[in-house]
């Protein structure tokens, strides 16, 4: 395998989930031409309801979501594709898919049947790392022998497409597992996810979900660092806690070929506009 | 879902404005409006408020008009509202959001019947409605009003009600009444009481979720309803009271 | 195996590191009695000097700190044991060993040579999550078949003993480790230790070290809860952001069986007297 | 190492303490003089300061006395010691901690010929030292001193000096001059210039490095030394300049 880079017009990039699928076109004002990408939230291979709500909260530096990933799965994902609803995403900015499944064979089963259409998408992101699913996301990391097996099918299916692997902290090292992505011939990875929570909001429910925003930012970073140290020819996506322009200098110096932007939409879209 | 379209015409734009008038209307409970008349939106909408280093969403406020400007109420609950009832810096506001409310068809919204009846944090929305409407507005309140704040709008079509029994009393005359329609916005707590007591009406509730986005891409808001999940940010935030699960 | 429980007098531990050897003994007016146990610091099979300085900073709601488990080494701890330099620790509340190692074998030899000492506490916890050594530590995760193995030939060695593992957040997922844990065995864990972070000081140094502090408590509140889902009968030691009363009530509700508090001490020492 | 008892006799307690007098230095920095003589403690020995919501660790300062009072200097260069210089409520105060200060031999201290240098920052504790030994004291400082704070000292056996090289200066001075040694207290590279330059001299520094405890505990405080690694809370925080690597 020689080694791919994605060729973005900036290293800012929308992280799946936050940024839905496309929706933050609705705002004026977001400066397009400074956006490298815009991930999509993560589809499944079935649809998604979610999560029952509450769904979310914040407090001090944290967010916290138990989505669950709500998608309408690949099937009516590709009907919206066909019927043109991301024409203007596809026209205003370079997009990167996000896939996700509940188990080994969705994640290969969603492969194939996007096989045809991801010449639209500059990569593919497979999101092993979502954790407010009950079976696929993080979960699908408890048995890592397993994994490298889907990661080398999935290679095999898509021999073109610029791959990445979207981990976490959790279950396994994430240079370790950024190691087995690499060794499989995938082209980069996206550290870190959400990291698992536990929240009350006011109403004293307990929210049992990923936590996102400002104080990931020292934990994404050390990720960053770990792989690449570990890897020097992987492409690097970080994610975890970007809020300012010094953020995303940080991840760059320290090896990330791209920052992503997540949480940070929610407090103010106009970051985006800010952080180059 | 995967839609890109939203559902009011008006272009989503944040607008930085500036307080005009900030009315105490109970112990927590402010009015504010903004100089200008800055966008145009629909009464049952919303806006996102950046609370600066003071919360890290965006926060959901429904939207109203005083005398031709734009009004929002607001209820200090933690460290944003406090924020944007206490700044004097510009506000940027994110608008409009959600959809317009309609009691009813639309084409038989303005012959219908109804009343409004909201705690004092919705308050500019209530107000807003009963004033396109042509329908009287209770503002109804567990804590005593400021008494300038009732001076000033005593003349109105407008009720102020304290306390829990006189809340509780007042949904059982308006199940009662001959409206057709009944708009509550309030806590959750409120609104649920409200559903359950006035059950021979049609309630229209303008829910409450914690929202990330407020333009239908986070998917934080989702609530349960009849016809399974749906989203306070783009099919709301006015519900049929039957239709959602409290 | 039968279920043990460890009869604390107070569900509160001091945590290990924070505490060192019992140094917080110098200081008048903590109230002893309202401590369950006092966690030594780490103690490894041969002496360790630590990091090079700079080795802590905080900001925010994060503390990292990379002191590299510097300690005497076992002999020279049981050297002191036997002088009797901890008789007034003993005296004053009860006294869990931490212990590490670089290599599987050290966390045995440490093990056989600390063996004859064990009575004199009241349970041993082995520390498998410092981030901060080159070896051993939470690196020692990375071979799982490896490290249950340990498991099982130290609970051989000791059967006696109350065996406690330290488990972090990463190289696995924690609910999964802590089930090896008591499937060979063990009696408790003790979750979380600090997690890898990234930090620059004031002076610009890059600090790799591990985080503590309030940030990590949704973390470890989260860790609790997944254990004790999966585990109703292991003991299970709270650690990671522990400031007040309140996150105290927070870890025993979700199932811990004792909290213990590192970092705090810094902020006040006090701190002790408050949490009960 | 492992060792519980602490070089100093004194058992170290916390004091809450009130302000008597704050006496500003330069710009950023001041002289916090304290009600009572709460406690006893030497010279060169510090203490730990807990500074509320303003940070995660106590912040460690060394210790002086004025006019028979406990006294510290404090320059603001966060949120600890913002707080410090600042607030009105009693201060919560971990002492004696470290070693006292004591030139050559602990018998032949007294006749031994020094000098102190100091920055702002460690007045107090410059002060102190410079009483104790009755040794001239040179305050150092990047910016001007307060007019008002120069005017209460001048006739003390003090002198102040602004500027890099007037500090260059001083240091080829007093490395020419025939005191014994020099006790220099005051940032890293303040320091570090002053081992370089003063050669010929025995030359005390007061260390700085990040303290978790303060007490020996934690092994945050470690610096490298001729020796192996020292920790400044409970092996100085004052070592010999030539045998601590800066
Ligand atoms: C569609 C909608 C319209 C609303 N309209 C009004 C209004 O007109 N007047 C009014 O006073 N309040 C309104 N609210 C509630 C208001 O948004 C919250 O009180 C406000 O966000 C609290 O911010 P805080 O920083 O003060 O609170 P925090 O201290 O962050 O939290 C306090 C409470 O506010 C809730 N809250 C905080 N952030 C959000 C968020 N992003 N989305 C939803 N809830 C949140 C929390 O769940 C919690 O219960 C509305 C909420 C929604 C969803
Ligand atoms: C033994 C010793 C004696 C000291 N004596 C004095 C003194 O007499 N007068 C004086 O003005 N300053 C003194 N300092 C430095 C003083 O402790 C720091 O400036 C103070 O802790 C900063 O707190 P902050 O919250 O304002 O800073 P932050 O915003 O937290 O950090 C600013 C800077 O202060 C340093 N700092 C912060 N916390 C600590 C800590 N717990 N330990 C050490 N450094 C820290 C940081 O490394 C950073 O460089 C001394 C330091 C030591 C180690
Ligand atoms: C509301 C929300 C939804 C998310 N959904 C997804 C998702 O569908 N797929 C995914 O890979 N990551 C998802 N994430 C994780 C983000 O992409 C991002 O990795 C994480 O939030 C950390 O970055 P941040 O601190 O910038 O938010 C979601 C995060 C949030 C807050
Ligand atoms: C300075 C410092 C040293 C530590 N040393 C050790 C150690 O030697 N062994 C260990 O198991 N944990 C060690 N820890 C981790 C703590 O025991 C604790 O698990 C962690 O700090 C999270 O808890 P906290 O947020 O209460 O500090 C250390 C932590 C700190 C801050
Ligand atoms: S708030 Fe994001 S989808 Fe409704
Ligand atoms: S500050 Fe903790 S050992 Fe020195």
């Amino acid at each position: 395998m020689s080694i791919r880079k994605l060729n973005l017009r900036s290293p800012l990039i929308i992280a799946s989930g936050p940024g839905g699928f496309g929706e933050y076109l609705k705002i004026e004002g977001i400066e397009w031409n400074k956006l490298g990408a815009y991930t999509s939230k993560t589809v499944t291979y079935k649809p998604k309801e979610g999560n029952r709500p509450p769904r979310m909260y914040a407090k001090g530096g944290y967010l916290i979501n138990r989505i669950g990933l709500e998608n309408p799965g690949v099937h009516s994902f590709i009907k919206s594709l066909e019927n043109g609803e991301y024409d203007e995403l596809f026209d205003k900015v370079p997009v990167i898919l996000s896939l996700g499944g509940d188990f080994f064979e969705e994640y290969l089963s969603i492969t194939k049947i996007i096989k045809p259409y991801t010449s639209k998408f500059i990569a593919v992101e497979y999101n092993f790392s979502c954790p407010n699913v009950k079976r696929g996301g993080l979960s699908i990391m408890s048995d890592i022998g397993e994994w490298k097996n889907l990661l080398k099918e999935i290679r095999t299916e898509v021999p073109d497409v610029f791959l990445i692997a979207k981990l976490g902290i959790e279950g396994g090292f994430v240079e370790e597992n950024a190691a087995i992505v690499k060794d499989t011939g995938w082209d980069g990875v996206t550290v870190i996810n959400t990291i698992r929570g536990l929240m009350f909001n006011d109403e004293g429910e307990m929210i049992l979900g990923g936590l996102s925003g400002p104080n990931l930012l020292p934990i994404a970073l050390r990720a960053v660092y770990e792989v690449r140290k570990r890897l020097s020819d992987i492409f690097i996506i970080a994610s975890g806690g970007v809020y300012k322009r010094e953020d995303v200098e940080l991840f760059l110096k320290l090896g990330a070929d791209a920052v992503s932007v997540g949480s940070a939409l929610f407090k103010n879209e106009k970051v985006l506009n800010e952080l180059l | 879902m995967g839609n890109l379209s939203n559902k009011s015409s008006e272009k989503i734009k944040s607008y930085k404005l500036s307080k005009k008038e900030v009315f105490q209307i109970t112990a927590d409970t402010y009015l504010i409006v903004f100089e200008g008349g800055s966008f145009d939106f629909d009464c049952g909408q919303f806006c996102m408020i950046d609370v600066d280093s003071y919360g890290l969403t965006r926060k959901p406020f429904t939207l109203g008009k005083f005398e031709g400007n734009l009004a929002i109420s607001v209820k200090i609950v933690g460290d944003g509202t406090r924020y944007i009832v206490e700044t004097n810096e510009l506000i940027d506001i994110l608008a409009p959001l959600g959809n317009p409310f309609m009691p009813g068809e639309p084409e038989r919204a303005r012959e219908s019947n109804g009343v409004v009846v909201v705690a004092p944090s919705c308050f500019a929305e209530g107000y807003f409605i009963s004033q396109k409407f042509n329908v009287p507005l209770y503002v109804t309140s567990k804590t005593p009003f400021s008494e300038k704040f009732v001076e000033k709008f005593r003349d109105k079509n407008m009720e102020f009600i304290v306390g829990d029994s006189e809340f509780l009393g007042l949904t059982e005359r308006l199940n009662d009444s001959d409206f057709d329609w009944i708009f509550v916005s309030g806590s959750k707590n409120m609104e649920k009481i409200a559903v359950k007591n006035l059950y021979k009406k049609i309630v229209y509730i303008s829910l409450n979720e914690y929202m990330g986005c407020g333009i239908g891409a986070c998917k934080s808001c989702a609530v349960e309803s009849k016809y399974g999940i749906k989203h306070v940010c783009t099919d709301g935030p006015v519900f049929r009271g039957d239709e959602v699960c409290l």
